[in-house]
């Protein structure tokens, strides 16, 4: 594998190479918009004001934001070590057992920092649990991991419906989800955070899981570039052949890092159960494991990308709920497209313009001295 | 009058041939007979129901109605919030002082078609399609096995769902292929329960010359002759009710629950199933709702224990 | 008897249940043996059935619509060759992409044009796909064994139904049997040794690429214009994911296709039928558990408790001879 | 005029950073055979390519029978009557013969009549110049020399007029190679006109009219056979002299260091490349595993460094077992003192894709000096790789280079320093320099050298005679997954290449 077109500077590789990309999935949207008959400029107006005319606005794009950081990077750490976890959502989904089993517990019990982080394990532990499947079969049977996360997506969807209807619901309710928890079950808001910039956070339920995912994201950061682990796999990611050279065992690294995938990715679910709903309802994931795809695409797989892809997409979101209430032509189903167009261009096409850049930017080093690409020996 | 109405959908969306349908039209209704707009939004998932909650009590909206038993805790909240705004909710009770809670005795309206789908049977095997296997949808169940069990012993009723998510409102193909397998097993009718479902049990039973049975608004038109009848929620007119008491002034909250007597729930009969319904038919299920309102039948009621006594 | 006639009834449902899973997955077949992997199918088929369902429903004749279905997935289809075969992105991505893109715009399109909460109007008449009795059904009906084999079993299916299999054989010979088909093949396992003989391994998998945009495009006709009437938002179900699962459960081979398609339109079946009947021994089972049962056994089948599943050795990568 | 087959005028060719051909002109006569040498890298390759059709020269023209011509793909280079059977054999592995042979060539869109119509051709072709290959075989199942075949016969079957073979005799035993070489002849007598690419001397003087040398992706020199030596076509290829002699003492063997006793190893597939092989590595020694490729050394390397699961024997470091037909893991028996270059850098010895400093602890990352617990300490890690890097003169002296941008050379040179610089007991060396240039095939010959008379075992694998035959004290011949036999470093090349090819002289005369 090499790199198969010229070096350029890294802001254009990491910077406007996706910025380019971005503004071709926008512009594509627009064309649908204008398909549905509305103006395009507009939707762009009521989404950027959406996203953050107010504090309350800027809340509901960070609160989105937090969970699509936790899938992001669940998808991204997989990502390096060269698998494809499209089942972050069916393991978000599973995550949130842990998070509603804790809350459920000891609520009524404990202060919420004290909920907290047995939240957190239950939460990482059943992500972890709902991909180790996938990832052990990938390891020891070769089943491909790419379908069996798309299989364990449904089955997760089954088991939480079963779940939902059958167990974790109060006698008498109707609709399918937990008790709402009491104080302990609920994450404090970051209305502080927000009133340091003179923002009115409203009733957006921007909480303390965003400082989570900051956690998180330097977390993945440190794991992936600064541990032996990481190390290895890297390493596995780029050359399974090297690694196999290199005493690395594939089938370990495919276990772990599956299970630390589905971790971060069970994480998510902190966010709208415990920050938000005060309870875990049926789908609350909401299509998040899926947007991870698009953000570690987008955000090149690095924590330093991943978030502000995020909060890109927590824009589209919390914006495009905005066009929803004031565009009723538009609904939020906009944002699937835009989201799958983001897929397009930033991943499957990603390298479209490049020779393009590439040769502009050769023109303009041309004249800059002898290239630093010496030759050796 | 100086009313700033508000209508929001659940996730089934606003033409659903069915429950959210029956909203819009009663909304639509209030709008033709007064002139006065409505606002109105249709969710797309879950987290957005505070959000527009807030978002339409923060413009000054009121009274905002809400379809759909999903909306109880959101609503539970934001209530609190705005307590100057009237609140209505369908489909769930809420008890709080500015909020109106709507719920219907689908179980009685159930009955009554049970009763028809009873008499109607030739192979005496009725059956049922629920869309998401919840209570609500059993109390529908329940009620018709009902009804259908009161025209004979032997009546067999046979019950099945599409799915235990929200799809399971919008899966046709499922819902035909569920009732072409209850076909295969000797039903003859279906009632269907199951939202966008439903317009794939309906057809479905038109396709094979057998007789569907709607639900929520009258689903009669969707298969001319082929239909049955239709369960009615007059979610409709629970929506226009409420629209026009605010604008009377006349806004009253608490607990309504509507069944036969209030003319909550109904079957439907116009030119598309006259031809179907029999005298005999028409005498018997006469019988069963005077019976209900007069309370010498009580229709039971699946939620209250979650189990169904027939 | 009884048994016999419920197995018959099961089997039935289980032939229409396939149809939209053997087309798709026939489709998945075709491009893939040409080496460009597609978990697009989903949203092709989505697409297709929303073109079709827009179309019969807006122009009355069935015939316009699946035309229009097979446009829109061809279109996609192209979309995906784009990327992954002239762009030579990731197979994967841009599947996952298209996916996304089709769900969304489909109610968006579907909502703006129709206003029918994503769905298009109901079709009737000449706008839908109507059954077909084969010959002497009625005279055979009452025939034992062979009566109900005929008659319910083979008999009364949609034109789409009797054509998605007539595909089996038909693309086992192209593949197999024509110089198209051998081409097709090599350019997934060498894409280098057809370039070298002098054919062009970029238009082998668009035409590849396009075969199968035309066979999901019957796919979603068939879901739209013939197993229902009309379109409604994201009415392929995971469909599309199935038919990949059949196609890796078949090891890329048409007739062993046609038996996986039928084994997990077997399981749909079943699971639709047991549904409230305890099952003997066991009991009563979950619904959940019978939903999830597909993906369960395509999970386990997976797992390589039915050998190795050995895709065609250029797959998912694209052809690049300059580095 | 019209005696002239092929001219190329002013081609030139870039692959991003690569200059792979600089304006090449090269005229090539009716009827003879042309012989095109140079080092790897050289472009020797991609000029035939691009004759082929198979690559697009950036600019440059392409005469065929004095007319200018444009190949824009391999289609018009058929049609113009050019055959090639590259380097990389392009065929499809789970076609039989004939289907291969008939890819493209297929007259008809049902394939059944021009399935008939191509056997009887191909036993024709067959006959006529005895090429004999089960029409109805696997490829997958074929040895490379009859893939070789599969590859001629597909060019013949085309009715080429002008016939390119890239390093055809690479993958074959000498047998082979002059079986090839009477068919070359006797196509030539039909009036084709052949273009051979090698790199091996030899060959050329025996049986080629011109020979044209490459260095560096410039055409340096075109000479008629017979008026060229073996010595100035060597220097022509490198640029100067080459020290085909290494300066060695003689050397100390001492205690045992690797004892490999009855290893057999089976591919994926079953078949047996390692077929009870035994011997001994003693510290000090240098012992050279000769052999065509394909005969078992790879798969032997691996076995021995862990990497690939053997099916049956025992290998013994330092006195000590390895688990070798269990989980035997390459990370533990560096540890243990074993150290291994692999013969291919790009997809095995190094991550492309790493900055050199990570590239140069690859396998060691989890020695304590790299960080602490579960931490690596970049700073030292960085460190270490520029004392390396001065050691070995590696060029540029960056550790934060991405490795992919180092050459080939340099790259080599990366890979050695990391196993040679950690004292191991044994060393074990593939291809030390495939791909590699003068300067630093001489630099990685003294350093391997170095080695040995620091007391180091080494083992070494070459394609190259020349080079085992320079570097071993001992070499053991690989044949068939086979050891053949062993021979003395200053064995006659005659012998050895007869071993090579699977012939033992003395079993023979025996017989
Ligand atoms: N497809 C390609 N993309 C990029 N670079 C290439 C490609 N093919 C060859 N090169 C580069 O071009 C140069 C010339 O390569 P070429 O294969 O023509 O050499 P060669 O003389 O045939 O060598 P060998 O004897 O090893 O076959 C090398 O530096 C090589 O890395
Ligand atoms: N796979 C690759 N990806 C990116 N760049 C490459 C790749 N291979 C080679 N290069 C670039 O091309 C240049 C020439 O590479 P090549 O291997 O042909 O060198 P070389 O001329 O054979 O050098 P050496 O004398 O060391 O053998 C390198 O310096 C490197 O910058
Ligand atoms: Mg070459
Ligand atoms: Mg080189």
């Amino acid at each position: 594998m090499s790199n198969p077109y010229a070096k350029l500077p890294v802001w254009v590789d990491y910077g406007l190479i996706p910025l380019i990309n971005l503004l071709v999935a926008f512009l594509v949207a627009g064309l649908v918009v204008l398909l549905v008959g509305e103006n395009p400029l507009n939707a762009a107006y009521y989404m950027i004001t959406g996203a953050f005319g107010r504090g309350e606005y800027l809340g509901f794009t960070l609160y989105y934001a937090t969970t699509f950081i936790f899938t992001g990077l669940s998808v991204a750490v997989a990502f390096h070590a060269g698998l494809f976890n499209i089942g972050s959502e069916g393991q978000a989904y599973i995550g949130g057992i842990g998070v509603a089993l804790a809350c459920l517990w000891l609520d009524r019990v404990l202060p919420w920092y004290g909920v907290l982080p047995l939240a957190m394990i239950g939460a990482a532990f059943f992500g972890a649990l709902w991909a180790f499947l996938p990832g052990w079969l990938q390891a020891k049977r070769g089943s491909h991991i790419v379908i069996t996360t798309i299989m364990f997506n449904f089955i997760a969807a089954s088991l939480m419906v079963y779940l939902l209807t059958r167990v974790l619901k109060p006698m008498g309710s109707m609709a399918p989800q937990t008790r709402t928890f009491d104080a302990g079950g609920q994450l404090p808001k970051l209305d502080w955070l927000m009133g340091l910039f003179g923002l009115n956070i409203g009733n957006a339920p921007f909480n303390i899981s965003f400082l989570l995912a900051l956690a998180a994201a330097f977390g993945c950061w440190v794991l992936i570039w600064r541990t032996r682990f990481g190390f290895e796999m890297r390493t596995m990611g780029h050359s399974p052949s090297a690694a196999r050279y290199a005493g690395i065992s594939e089938s370990r690294i495919t276990i772990i890092v599956m299970m630390i995938s589905g971790a971060l990715a069970g994480l998510m679910a902190l966010n709208p159960i415990m920050g938000e709903q005060a309870r875990m309802q049926l789908d609350f994931v909401q299509g998040a494991g899926f947007v991870g795809i698009a953000v570690a695409l987008m955000g090149r797989s690095h924590p330093a990308g991943i978030i502000p892809a995020a909060i890109l997409f927590g824009m589209l979101y919390q914006g495009g709920a905005e066009i929803a209430f004031e565009m009723p032509a538009i609904s939020r189903d906009m944002i699937v497209i835009i989201q799958g167009l983001v897929i397009l261009f930033a991943g499957a096409l990603e390298n479209m313009f490049r020779p393009a850049i590439g040769r502009f930017f050769a023109g303009l080093t041309a004249r800059a001295p002898a290239a630093r690409q010496a030759k050796g020996a | 009058a100086d009313v700033k109405p508000a209508i929001i959908y659940d996730l089934g969306g606003k033409f659903d041939k069915s429950f959210n349908e029956g909203a819009f039209n009663g909304a639509e209704k209030f709008k033709t007979e007064t002139g006065t707009a409505y606002r109105e939004f249709e969710i797309a998932n879950d987290a957005q129901r505070e959000q527009v909650l807030r978002r339409f009590a923060g413009d000054g909206n009121s009274p905002i109605v809400m379809a759909g038993f999903n909306w109880a805790a959101a609503l539970e909240k934001v209530s609190a919030e705005y307590p100057d705004t009237k609140f209505a909710i369908i489909d769930m009770v809420v008890e709080k002082p500015n909020v109106k809670s709507i719920v219907f005795k689908e179980q009685e309206g159930s009955y009554l078609v049970g009763v028809l789908a009873g008499m109607a049977s030739k192979s005496k095997t009725v059956s049922f399609i629920g869309g998401m296997d919840i209570p609500l949808i059993h109390k529908f169940a329940c009620g018709y096995v009902g009804g259908a069990k009161s025209t004979g012993k032997d009546v067999k009723v046979l019950e099945a769902y599409t799915g235990t998510t929200p799809e399971a409102w919008n899966d046709p193909v499922k819902g035909g292929e569920i009732a072409k397998s209850q076909f295969d097993q000797g039903s003859d009718v279906v009632y269907h329960a199951a939202g966008g479902t439903g317009v794939g049990v309906l057809q479905a039973a038109a396709d094979a010359g057998k007789l569907g049975i709607g639900v929520d608004s009258n689903q009669n038109g969707l298969q001319p002759g082929k239909v049955l009848t239709s369960m009615l929620k007059r979610v409709d007119v629970a929506v226009y009710n409420a629209f026009k008491t605010a604008a009377d002034g006349k806004f009253e909250t608490g607990i309504s629950n509507l069944g036969l007597k209030e003319d909550g729930v109904g079957y439907a009969v116009d030119d598309n199933n006259k031809a179907l319904l029999t005298p005999e038919m028409t005498a018997a299920v006469e019988k069963a709702k005077a019976d209900i309102i007069a309370g010498t039948v009580q229709v039971h009621d699946y939620m209250s224990d979650e189990s169904c006594a027939y | 008897m009884d048994f016999f006639l419920s197995l018959v009834a099961i089997l039935e449902s289980t032939i229409r249940l396939s149809v939209p899973l053997l087309f798709a997955a026939l489709a998945g077949l075709f491009t893939e043996r040409a080496g460009v992997f597609d978990i697009g199918l989903e949203g092709k088929m989505l697409g297709a059935a929303f073109a079709a369902g827009a179309v019969a429903a807006v122009t009355g004749s069935v015939w316009l619509g699946l035309a229009a279905g097979i446009l829109v997935s061809v279109a996609l289809s192209l979309v995906h060759g784009y990327a992954a075969i002239t762009q030579r992105g990731s197979q994967i991505v841009s599947g996952v992409a298209i996916n996304f893109i089709v769900a969304g715009a489909t109610v968006i399109l579907g909502e703006a044009w129709f206003r029918q909460g994503g769905r298009t109007p109901a079709l009737s008449g000449s706008a839908r796909f109507q059954t077909i009795d084969l010959p002497f059904a009625d005279a055979l009906r009452g025939v034992p064994i062979i009566g109900p084999i005929y008659s319910e079993l083979l008999s009364g299916h949609f034109l789409l139904t009797y054509l998605a299999f007539a595909m089996v054989p038909l693309t086992w010979w192209v593949l197999y049997r024509t110089r198209f088909g051998l081409r097709l093949r090599a350019v997934g396992e060498n894409p280098g040794a057809v370039d070298t003989a002098g054919i062009s391994v970029v238009w082998m998998r668009y035409r590849a690429v396009i075969c199968c945009g035309i066979l999901t495009g019957f796919a979603g006709a068939y879901l739209s214009l013939a197993m229902t009437a009309g379109f409604v938002k994201g009415m392929t179900a995971g469909k599309g994911y199935i038919a990949l699962a059949a196609l890796i459960f078949a090891k890329w081979r048409p007739v062993n296709v046609m038996f996986a398609c039928l084994l997990f339109g077997f399981l749909d079946a079943l699971s639709i039928r047991l549904q409230g009947n305890p099952l003997p021994l066991i009991g009563q089972v979950p619904v959940q558990f019978m939903q999830a049962l597909p993906y369960l056994l395509t999970v386990i089948l997976l797992a390589g408790f039915i050998g190795k599943a050995i895709p065609p050795k250029a797959g998912g990568v694209p052809y690049v001879k300059e580095r | 005029m019209s005696d002239i087959a092929i001219e190329l005028k002013g081609i030139d060719k870039r692959f991003g950073l690569v200059h792979a051909n600089k304006a090449i002109d090269l005229t090539v006569r009716k009827g003879t055979i042309h012989g095109i040498i140079g080092e790897n890298g050289a472009g020797k390759s991609t000029l035939m390519s691009i004759l082929y059709g198979f690559y697009q020269a950036d600019s440059g023209e392409i005469l065929i029978d004095g007319r200018p011509v444009t190949i824009k793909d391999p289609n018009a280079a058929i049609a113009a009557g050019i055959g090639m059977v590259h380097q990389h054999f392009m065929l499809v592995e789970n076609f039989t013969v004939l289907e291969n042979v008939m890819l493209g060539a297929e007259d008809s869109q049902i394939l059944n009549a021009s399935i008939a119509k191509a056997r009887v051709e191909l036993k024709r072709l067959e006959k006529e110049y005895a090429l004999e290959v089960n029409p109805d075989a696997l490829i997958e199942e074929l040895p490379v020399g009859l893939q070789q075949r599969v590859e001629i016969l597909k060019a013949l079957y085309r009715k080429a007029d002008i016939l390119i073979l890239d390093e055809p005799t690479g993958v074959l035993t000498p047998p082979e190679a002059d079986h090839l070489f009477r068919i070359l002849a006797q196509l030539k007598a039909q009036g084709k006109t052949i273009i051979l690419i090698t790199h091996k001397l030899r060959e050329i003087m025996a049986i080629t009219d011109e020979v044209s040398v490459m260095r560096r992706g410039e055409m340096v020199a075109t000479r008629p056979t017979q008026a060229t030596s073996v010595e100035e076509l060597a220097e022509l290829m490198v640029g100067r002299r080459v020290l085909l002699r290494v300066e060695k003492g003689a050397a100390l063997p001492g205690a045992v260091k690797l004892k490999v006793e009855n290893l057999t190893v089976r591919d994926g597939r079953g078949v047996t490349m390692v077929d009870n092989v035994s011997f001994e590595l003693k510290a000090g020694e240098i012992v050279g595993i000769a052999g065509v490729a394909g005969n078992g050394q790879s798969e032997l390397l691996e076995a021995i460094s862990g990497i690939r699961r053997a099916a049956a024997g025992t290998v013994l470091l330092n006195g000590s077992a390895i688990d070798v037909t269990g989980r035997a893991d390459p990370a533990e028996l560096r540890q243990r003192g074993l150290a291994h270059v692999p013969e291919d850098r790009h997809h095995v010895g190094l991550v492309l894709k790493f900055e050199e400093a990570e590239n140069s602890i690859l396998g060691y990352h989890r020695e304590p000096t790299y960080g602490k617990g579960p931490f690596l300490d970049l700073g030292a890690i960085r460190r270490e790789a520029e004392e390396s890097i001065r050691k070995y003169d590696i060029r540029p002296p960056d550790p934060r280079l991405k490795t992919a941008n180092f050459s080939g050379g340099n790259q080599q040179k990366i890979v050695l320093a990391r196993e040679m610089e950690r004292g191991p007991d044994v060393l074990i060396i593939g291809q030390p320099t495939r791909g590699v240039d003068v300067g630093a095939i001489e630099f990685i010959h003294k350093r391997i050298i170095e080695m040995r008379d620091q007391g180091v075992a080494v083992l070494l694998v070459s394609v190259e005679l020349d080079e085992i035959r320079a570097l071993s004290d001992r070499i053991l011949v690989m044949f068939a997954g086979r050891v053949v036999g062993e021979r003395k470093a200053d064995a006659p090349e005659g012998e050895l290449g007869l071993l090579m090819a699977g012939i033992d002289g003395k079993m023979e005369a025996a017989q």
